[in-house]
């Protein structure tokens, strides 16, 4: 177990932060470190990462991997793997910077790729394609591991400082119209690299303050659907079941974030009769995809940015607005760093979503519902 | 009785306080076994050992405390291998060449795996919740479950809930009532069962002998079962109900099939059994309309049709060896509910030696099935109850972390009212007044009183598991679902434990 | 008849025959208040007898009637019903002439044991449920009033039984 | 305002009192008492005699009891006729009292024989406070005394005497011991009990006359077979009959007694009788006579009282209860107990005899009910055997359980003190009574836990129970 | 109401079910099934007095649960026939299969040729619910299995093959009602619990009734029931109401 300890903390939990301009201005990576780093408290030093979108305007429609290695051997395996399933537009080494407390790090290579269409399938759905090749590379190949796999997005995650995370990998060189950022204080799962937030899959970022002690039911549940958990952590089954239920059955987001903290049933009970039927049906149906314990989520998309709190409010999250921009952070103090007098402050209830979708997205009648 | 057979030892001795004995005759009047009598001369009572099964209704009965009933301390010659049961057997059977019969659960020294599951608590990282102050959901759904919900958004922008659902039972509390047929029990254990299961919003299963008239009242609350009998079977039957279970096998008999003596089908039973007076009920081991999977789902469909579709079916097998496939099976045969019997389940009556080494234990049985049906992905398909030895909430929390959504507690209810595991049932002489159909002993079992019992004590479970899904950290049972990770082995082997899909002690995540 | 008087109801399906309710009656109307004492250096009574047959048994004790023939019968106003419509026996007024036992068509007044005075059920007055249907193990005794007590009666007779 | 006129201060009165201020808080209830005493307990005198009661205990009622009902009591005064056409009583004291309602409970009187010398000093009769303190009065001049009659007062009176170490003996005409109540059987466990005492007794036979010296003070009687008892008293206790002197000639119809209809009203409207001057009717005998028995005499001034202030109760019917206890003999009985085996062929009789015990259990059925009763010894539980007649109901299944078990609980609670002893013989088969063989009956008695079990059930040909509702309260 | 007539070509027994299960909530009592081919449980759970006329051949479990009314199929009908069946009367103008009348309860199945195995098991008597089942033609093996009460009578009226009238274990475990075969059986048929007994009057007369019922239904056919009554039954009965009581030891 790598266990990195850089310096002596009191223990306080996760942080995290989220920013995203509704009209799609690009906000400087600088301003993010900015936010998240005024939340140092809440890490450990154990882990920190950034979500940006937007960032590779010239890659816009493929895939871009980002891929830790162990070595070297594990490198070249994987690129075969790639090769053998996608036509690789371009691939480089992500550009870092060691830093004083970070100076050894897995190898981070990223791959700009589109699929390649076998020729037997029937319906081929490039998504589902996309996925299980992550899920094959994270499964099968020894030591290498997708940590984004999503358009026009990447995220940037390793042990260590949000600050130093951040200088790490040049952030500030990024432009982006959607940040999320964590740092981290793991205690449950070791802290390594891939350990950190955010957790990806396709253009799911999903960055997570908390735990989720419903982890062994959601994770055998997607597993009946095949995704497969092997991060030894918990916040991976939120972008698993976020994809399973938003972008393979359909729901509408909203619905979906109510299926992941659902109201009680003393309330549900409580309802008209076409709701309660409604309520009653997603907790029946998707009862295992309920994330129990104490949680406040970030998850960003293509098409916005959900912020998320478990239904009895166990962790700290606010949200603020200005102009077109859309702050979501653990502590408000994190979004004053960044954006000293905004329009409305407030403290989502529980279990409510809030959702902040870009002005230009369609994503059709499931992304119909939103506010901000 | 100046000769006696070798196998009238006695297995049980009373030892009687006559300092304290004020002769006032309730143990005599109490022991329906004749064990108990009164010595007019000697104005003393006392106790043919010979006849005393150990219920220990005259210990609980009498009002100075005067009696203890014990096992007796003169046993054979030690013995690790042959033990004084098996020898006590083998007498019996020396002197009748019968099939020895026995009632209640198995009560052999197998690896209890229960007992070799420890459950994870949290602290700090994920904090454990009070289940006092803090919500905290037991609501259980039984039953078919689509695998996705189809929600749009209707012209006044409200989402509107396309999917047909199946019809589920909705029980508050994950436990049930274990079907225990009326004829193994009487009229005062199944009215109590169904106010218990009617207050705590939950449900109580008929067993194979039907419905009484005067519990059709409780039908929301009832499940009823079809077995090979067909004991009372008819469409209004099964329309009262709130589920219909076929009954393919029993965990105490797998493989056996049921039979209520003559004798105890009295003028009530005969009504509600739909059969004469005093003629055997017999059920034969299989349905003689179903020898193969397809006839399953004929009956299945054919209960379907008669309640309109409108009420899940449940079929209720024995756990044996390749009850993963069998389950597999039902689930595509058409059944909503699965019922896995373990080989603790108890019975009224069944061969002893079938009881005691038929079947296999139902938590891996649950494992392999929950297991199995995950990877066929068709676990929404159906739901799984657990039944044959839960003894107390964390049985039921262990149960659901292994993958069961309910369970069936029989044995647990009648200790509940009463019951000493005398294992004596099919005497049809219970003392406590639960497994007789004698009108007067049955008195003994008030059902108002029974009633109060089981609701008490299906709500100290409740409270317990909602204590233990607190410490976990969860507000909701179907978060603990399958969730195996809150779980630990002490003591498995690593197959077993591959099997149960559980970790060692000790081991993170 | 008056409803408002708490009196104790057997109810017969629920009696088993036990007779604990003796044993409790005895014990709370004795000196010691102690099974063992009671039986073995007192005098024990109960004012509840249960009457058992074969397959059916019920705890008779006194009804504390509207218009008691005790009451009608005592010679000294010994007997009593109280305001509170209990009836009771003043035995320092009691001679012992036992008019109230022969004239009770419950047989529930019955001589005290050791005394030349009539004895009954006083419906415990020092506690709060009387000891029988405390100690009624299966609740075949209730003490209330019978406006919440209705009993359901069978809409036909059945034959009476006839001993074979 | 209504005017209440009751003749007569005993139970009957006091009853009727309390019928009518539970209808009638504010009429006018006038009480015409023959004694200066508030209601007293005539039984009750013989113990006062025997030195058992203080004569303080004597009242049934005290002052208070009148003063709280608003009654005004006319003492020492006597009922001696009625206008029934100007609705007026005359009084002994020449008084004349206007009336609405008039209660006759004027009782009994005591019968004496025609003897030759009876007439003068030295001979008593026993059913007063005056009686008795005549008779207390002079005890100290008594040595040896014969009671005349073995009936209930008869022996009570002995027994008083015997206590107060006067030598007693007892004359009765008929051959046995309380003729009313026992056969020559049950009388047997009575003479042992008076053997016992030392108490002498002479059956069979009567007194022709009462021997006195030349100072008038008796000396010695006479009997009818020649026989002379020396004595310096007599008492004369052969029975008592109803009173209706004070209504002869008024047209109020009498025959042995006063005769009324169910709700106690004479012939005459308004005019009321009760206790133990009137004729009311036996259930046993069906047909009225008077019957002189203490809690009749309560339920006839309940009704009357209650049916004089407006009510509508109807008195059932009734039948004779008695117990009596002496030198250590306890007897109860009720209705026909002193019919012997063979009298009549309709009449079945039922015995239990323990003669080691002392116990003796009879019962008289006939038409498969039970008629009468007599318990001697063992006496617990032995009301049910008058519920039983009460309740007409039929016996037939269970009457060989009648004598043998009625008080089995002999049993779990046994007089003497030592430990229990159950009869478990034959367990599984105890049978107490026979309310056991009558569930639903019994259980219908239940719902009218509190009523009177003779107006709530009545048993059809079958011994089936019906309810006839108790025409009550109009 | 005018008879409600439903092609059921090529329709689903839930399509086919529903629809008349829907017509009978609305009123429809008499209903004639055209083209039916293994459609299943035709009448399942009905309660009402229904007249359902089946052309074609009836699929498994026909009235199943069924409390009162009147199927008639003009051709054969499969597997479980009257199954756990309350009331109905069941006629079949042809041959039946497997395990009819399973835990019948009332009512009755007149089929007019051969039945398959398993017939009328665990079949129950109870106060006057007397189920019947009268095959005019033979019968498979464990005819009669478990039989707890009602009446069985196997006409044998069509004898064109060699198969015996009746298969093999006829009756085994039977523990109540009556079986009574047209003709001789061959006691190594037997199953061990039953036993013949005589023919008596009382048991002819039944015979009578019910054969002249059955006779009725299928009066098409000439069947006339003197004849039929001409010949000798065989009548069996159980040896005991229980007769697995003595295996156990206590």
């Amino acid at each position: 177990m790598m266990v990195l300890t850089t310096r002596d903390r009191e223990i306080s939990g996760c942080g995290l932060a989220g920013i995203i301009s509704r009209k799609k201005i690009l906000i400087p990576g600088e301003t993010i470190i900015r936010s998240i780093s005024h939340m140092i408290e809440r890490g450990n030093g154990l882990g920190a990462g950034y979500a940006g979108y937007g960032i590779y305007p010239q890659f816009a429609d493929a895939y871009a991997f980002h891929v830790m290695y162990d070595d070297e051997l594990a490198r070249k395996e994987t690129e075969e793997y790639i090769r053998k399933h996608f036509h690789v537009i371009h691939y480089e080494e992500i550009p870092t910077k060691k830093t004083k407390n970070i100076q050894e790090s897995p190898l981070l290579w990223r791959y700009f790729l589109k699929p390649i269409e076998p020729p037997d399938v029937e319906s081929f759905v490039e998504e589902d394609f996309v996925m299980k090749a992550v899920m094959d590379i994270n499964d099968k190949i020894k030591g290498a591991y997708v940590f984004s796999s999503g358009k026009n997005m990447g995220a940037f995650k390793g042990v260590g400082e949000p600050d130093e995370i951040g200088e790490f990998y040049r952030i500030e060189e990024y432009q982006a119209y959607l940040w999320t950022a964590h740092t981290r204080f793991p205690t449950n799962t070791p802290g390594w690299w891939g350990g950190a937030h955010p957790f990806t899959l396709l253009d799911w970022a999903v960055v997570h303050n908390g735990e989720i002690s419903s982890y062994g039911t959601n994770k055998r549940y997607l597993e009946m659907f095949g995704y497969k958990c092997t991060l030894r952590t918990d916040t991976e089954v939120v972008a698993y079941l976020i994809d399973l239920l938003v972008r393979r059955h359909k729901l509408p987001l909203r619905i979906a974030a109510y299926a992941l903290a659902s109201p009680f049933w003393k309330d549900i009970d409580r309802l008209p009769e076409r709701q309660r039927r409604l309520f009653t049906a997603i907790r029946m149906v998707y009862g295992a995809a309920l994330l129990n314990g104490p949680f406040a989520i970030l998850v960003s998309w293509n098409g916005g940015l959900m912020g998320l709190n478990d239904r009895i409010k166990l962790r700290p999250f606010v949200a603020a607005v200005k102009d077109d921009k859309v702050y979501m952070a653990s502590e408000e103090s994190a979004i004053r760093e960044v954006c000293p007098s905004p329009d409305r402050v407030w403290a989502p209830k529980a279990g409510d979503p809030v959702i902040a979708l870009f002005e230009d997205f369609d994503g059709g009648e499931q992304f119909r519902e939103y506010q901000v | 009785m100046l000769y006696k057979s070798l196998s009238s030892f006695p297995v049980f001795e009373l030892e009687r306080d006559y300092d304290k004995c004020i002769v006032c005759g309730c143990c005599v009047q109490q022991c329906t076994y004749d064990a108990t009598y009164y010595l007019p001369y000697a104005k003393k009572v006392i106790t043919d050992e010979h006849k005393c099964v150990g219920c220990k209704r005259c210990e609980a009965m009498c009002p100075t405390g005067a009696i203890k009933v014990r096992a007796v301390s003169n046993e054979f010659k030690h013995n690790a291998y042959w033990d004084a049961r098996t020898i006590r057997d083998i007498y019996k059977q020396a002197d009748q060449g019968g099939v020895i019969l026995t009632g209640g659960g198995n009560d052999r020294r197998f690896r209890v795996y229960w007992d070799h599951l420890l459950i994870d608590a949290c602290q700090v990282t994920n904090p454990s919740i009070d289940p006092l102050r803090e919500p905290m959901e037991l609501r259980t759904f039984l039953g078919r479950k689509p695998d996705a919900l189809k929600i749009e958004y209707d012209e006044n922008g409200e989402p509107d809930l396309k999917t047909e659902l199946y019809p589920n039972l909705v029980a508050e509390v994950p436990v049930i009532f274990a079907p225990m047929s009326y004829g193994a029990l009487n009229l005062n254990m199944h009215k109590a069962m169904a106010a218990a299961a009617d207050a705590m919003g939950t449900y109580w299963n008929t067993g194979e002998g039907s419905l009484h008239r005067d519990l059709y009242k409780y039908g929301h609350c009832t499940i009823v079962q079809v077995a090979s009998g067909r004991f009372g079977v008819s469409a209004e039957y099964l329309k009262v109900a709130a589920a219909v279970e076929i009954k393919i096998g029993q965990g105490a008999k797998p493989g056996i099939g049921g039979h209520l003596p003559g004798e105890k089908v009295d003028e009530e039973i005969s009504k509600t059994r739909m059969i004469p007076v005093g003629s055997d009920a017999l059920s034969p081991a299989p349905h003689h309309d179903i020898y193969s999977i397809e006839d399953l789902r004929q009956l299945i469909y054919a209960i379907k049709e008669a309640t309109n579709y409108e009420k899940p079916v449940s079929v209720k097998i024995a756990a044996v060896h390749n009850v993963a496939a069998i389950a597999s099976g039902i689930a595509r045969a058409g059944a909503d509910i699965i019922v896995l019997d373990g080989f603790r389940g108890g019975t009224g009556a069944s061969p002893a030696i079938v009881r005691d080494y038929v079947g296999i234990p139902v938590e891996i049985a649950i494992a392999v099935v929950d297991q199995r049906l995950r990877d066929e992905g068709i676990r929404n398909w159906v739901s799984i109850i657990a039944a044959g030895g839960i003894r107390n909430s964390a049985d039921v929390i262990k149960a659901i972390a292994l993958g069961a959504d309910g369970v069936y507690i029989g044995t647990a209810a009648l200790l509940a009212v009463g019951c000493t595991l005398c294992h004596k049932c099919y005497t049809g002489k219970c003392a406590w007044g639960i497994t007789t159909n004698d009108p007067y002993i049955a008195n003994r079992l008030n059902p108002e009183i029974a009633a109060e019992r089981l609701i008490n004590l299906l709500k100290g479970w409740a409270h317990e598991m909602k204590e233990m899904l607190g410490l976990m950290g969860i507000n909701a049972i179907e978060s603990l679902k399958g969730n195996r990770l809150r779980l630990r082995a002490v003591g498995l082997t690593k197959e077993e434990m591959d099997i149960l899909g559980v970790l060692p002690a000790g081991e993170g995540l | 008849m008056n409803h408002r008087i708490k009196r104790v109801y057997p109810i017969e399906e629920n009696c088993m025959g036990c007779r604990l309710c003796e044993v409790a009656c005895a014990i709370e109307h004795s000196e010691f208040k102690d099974p063992i004492m009671t039986f073995f250096n007192g005098k024990p009574q109960s004012f509840t007898t249960v009457e058992v047959d074969r397959n059916f048994s019920f705890s008779l004790n006194c009804r504390h009637c509207d218009e008691p023939y005790c009451v009608e019968a005592c010679i000294t106003g010994a007997m009593h019903k109280e305001p509170d419509g209990r009836v009771i026996v003043y035995e320092d007024i009691c001679v012992g002439c036992y008019m109230c036992v022969v004239s009770c068509p419950w047989g529930a007044v019955n001589p005290k044991e050791g005394a030349k005075k009539a004895a009954k059920c006083d419906l415990c007055p020092d506690r709060e449920l009387p000891a029988c249907v405390q100690a009624c193990p299966n609740r075949a005794l209730v003490f209330d009033t019978t406006e919440e007590l209705v009993f359901e009666l069978p809409e036909e007779e059945e034959e009476p039984f006839v001993e074979g | 305002m209504a005017e209440y006129l009751i003749a007569g201060n005993s139970v009957a009165a006091v009853s009727a009192i309390q019928a009518i201020r539970e209808r009638d808080k504010e009429g006018r209830i006038t009480v015409i008492s023959p004694e200066p005493y508030t209601a007293y307990c005539r039984p009750l005198i013989t113990y006062v005699l025997a030195g058992d009661v203080e004569e303080w205990r004597l009242p049934y009622k005290r002052e208070s009891f009148y003063q709280q009902n608003k009654v005004e009591v006319l003492y020492n005064v006597k009922l001696d006729g009625v206008d029934v056409s100007e609705r007026t009583a005359y009084l002994s004291d020449g008084k004349k009292v206007a009336f609405d309602k008039l209660l006759l409970a004027v009782g009994g009187k005591p019968f004496i024989p025609p003897i030759e010398g009876i007439d003068g000093p030295d001979v008593y009769t026993f059913t007063t406070i005056a009686d008795m303190k005549a008779l207390a009065g002079r005890l100290e001049d008594i040595k040896k005394v014969v009671v005349i009659g073995a009936g209930m007062i008869g022996m009570k009176t002995a027994e008083a005497l015997a206590k107060r170490d006067k030598e007693v003996v007892i004359v009765e005409l008929m051959d046995r011991i309380l003729p009313m109540v026992l056969d020559k059987e049950g009388s047997s466990f009575a003479e042992k009990a008076l053997d016992r005492a030392g108490i002498s007794y002479v059956l069979g036979d009567s007194v022709v006359g009462v021997g006195r010296d030349a100072s008038g003070k008796v000396r010695r009687v006479e009997l009818k077979s020649g026989a002379k008892i020396e004595c310096d008293a007599v008492v004369v206790a052969v029975g008592v009959r109803p009173n209706t002197t004070p209504v002869e000639g008024s047209g109020i119809e009498v025959n042995k007694g006063i005769i009324v209809d169910d709700m106690m009203e004479t012939n005459v409207e308004g005019v009321y009788a009760a206790g133990d001057c009137a004729e009311s009717y036996d259930i046993i005998l069906g047909q009225k006579r008077p019957n002189l028995v203490w809690p009749i005499a309560y339920r006839h001034g309940l009704i009357a009282g209650a049916n004089m202030a407006g009510g509508r109760r109807r008195f059932v019917g009734g039948f004779p209860i008695n117990s009596i206890g002496f030198f250590g003999f306890q007897v109860v009985s009720a209705g026909m107990s002193a019919v012997g085996e063979d009298e009549e062929a309709s009449i079945e009789v039922l015995k239990f005899i323990d003669e080691s015990k002392g116990v003796y259990r009879k019962v008289v059925i006939a038409n498969n009910r039970l008629l009468g009763f007599c318990v001697i010894g063992d006496i617990r539980r032995a009301g049910l055997y008058t519920g039983l007649i009460w309740s007409r109901m039929d016996v037939s299944y269970f009457k060989e359980l009648l004598v043998e078990h009625i008080s089995l609980p002999e049993a779990i609670y046994p007089i003497d003190g030592a430990l229990p002893a159950m009869n478990f013989s034959d367990r599984k088969n105890i049978r107490r009574f026979g309310w056991a063989v009558f569930p639903y009956s019994y259980r219908k008695l239940f719902t009218g836990y509190s009523a009177r079990i003779e107006e709530i059930c009545a048993f059809d040909d079958k011994g089936v129970c019906f309810y006839d509702g108790a025409d009550d309260e109009g | 109401m005018e008879p409600l007539i439903i092609d059921a070509k090529g329709m689903h027994y839930r399509r086919l079910n529903q629809m008349i299960r829907d017509k009978v909530a609305e009123g429809y009592r008499h209903f004639i099934l055209e083209n039916v081919n293994g459609q299943r449980y035709i009448g399942a759970g009905i309660m009402e007095e229904v007249f359902i006329e089946i052309h074609g051949v009836a699929g498994n479990d026909l009235g199943v649960f069924m409390k009162r009314g009147t199927i008639i199929v003009y051709d054969n009908a499969q597997d479980g026939v009257g199954n756990t069946m309350e009331g109905t009367k069941i006629v079949v103008h042809g041959m039946a299969g497997d395990v009819c009348g399973y835990g019948m309860r009332g009512g009755k199945l007149h089929i007019l040729r051969d039945i398959g195995y398993r017939t009328g098991i665990h079949m129950k008597t109870y106060k006057d619910m007397v189920p019947v089942i009268i095959i005019g033609g033979k019968a498979g093996d464990f005819f009669g299995e478990y039989m707890a009460g009602g009446i069985l009578i196997l006409l044998n009226l069509w004898d064109d093959d060699d198969r015996p009238v009746v298969g093999n274990f006829l009756a085994t475990g039977m523990h109540g009602g009556t079986i009574y075969i047209r003709g001789e059986v061959d006691p190594y048929l037997f199953g061990k619990e039953v036993g013949v007994v005589e023919v008596t009057e009382e048991d002819k007369l039944l015979l009578r009734k019910h054969i002249s019922e059955y006779c009725e239904d299928f009066k098409d056919h000439g069947l006339d029931v003197d004849e039929i009554m001409s010949e000798s039954f065989t009548k069996l009965i159980p040896v005991s109401t229980r007769p697995y009581g003595k295996i156990y030891a206590y």
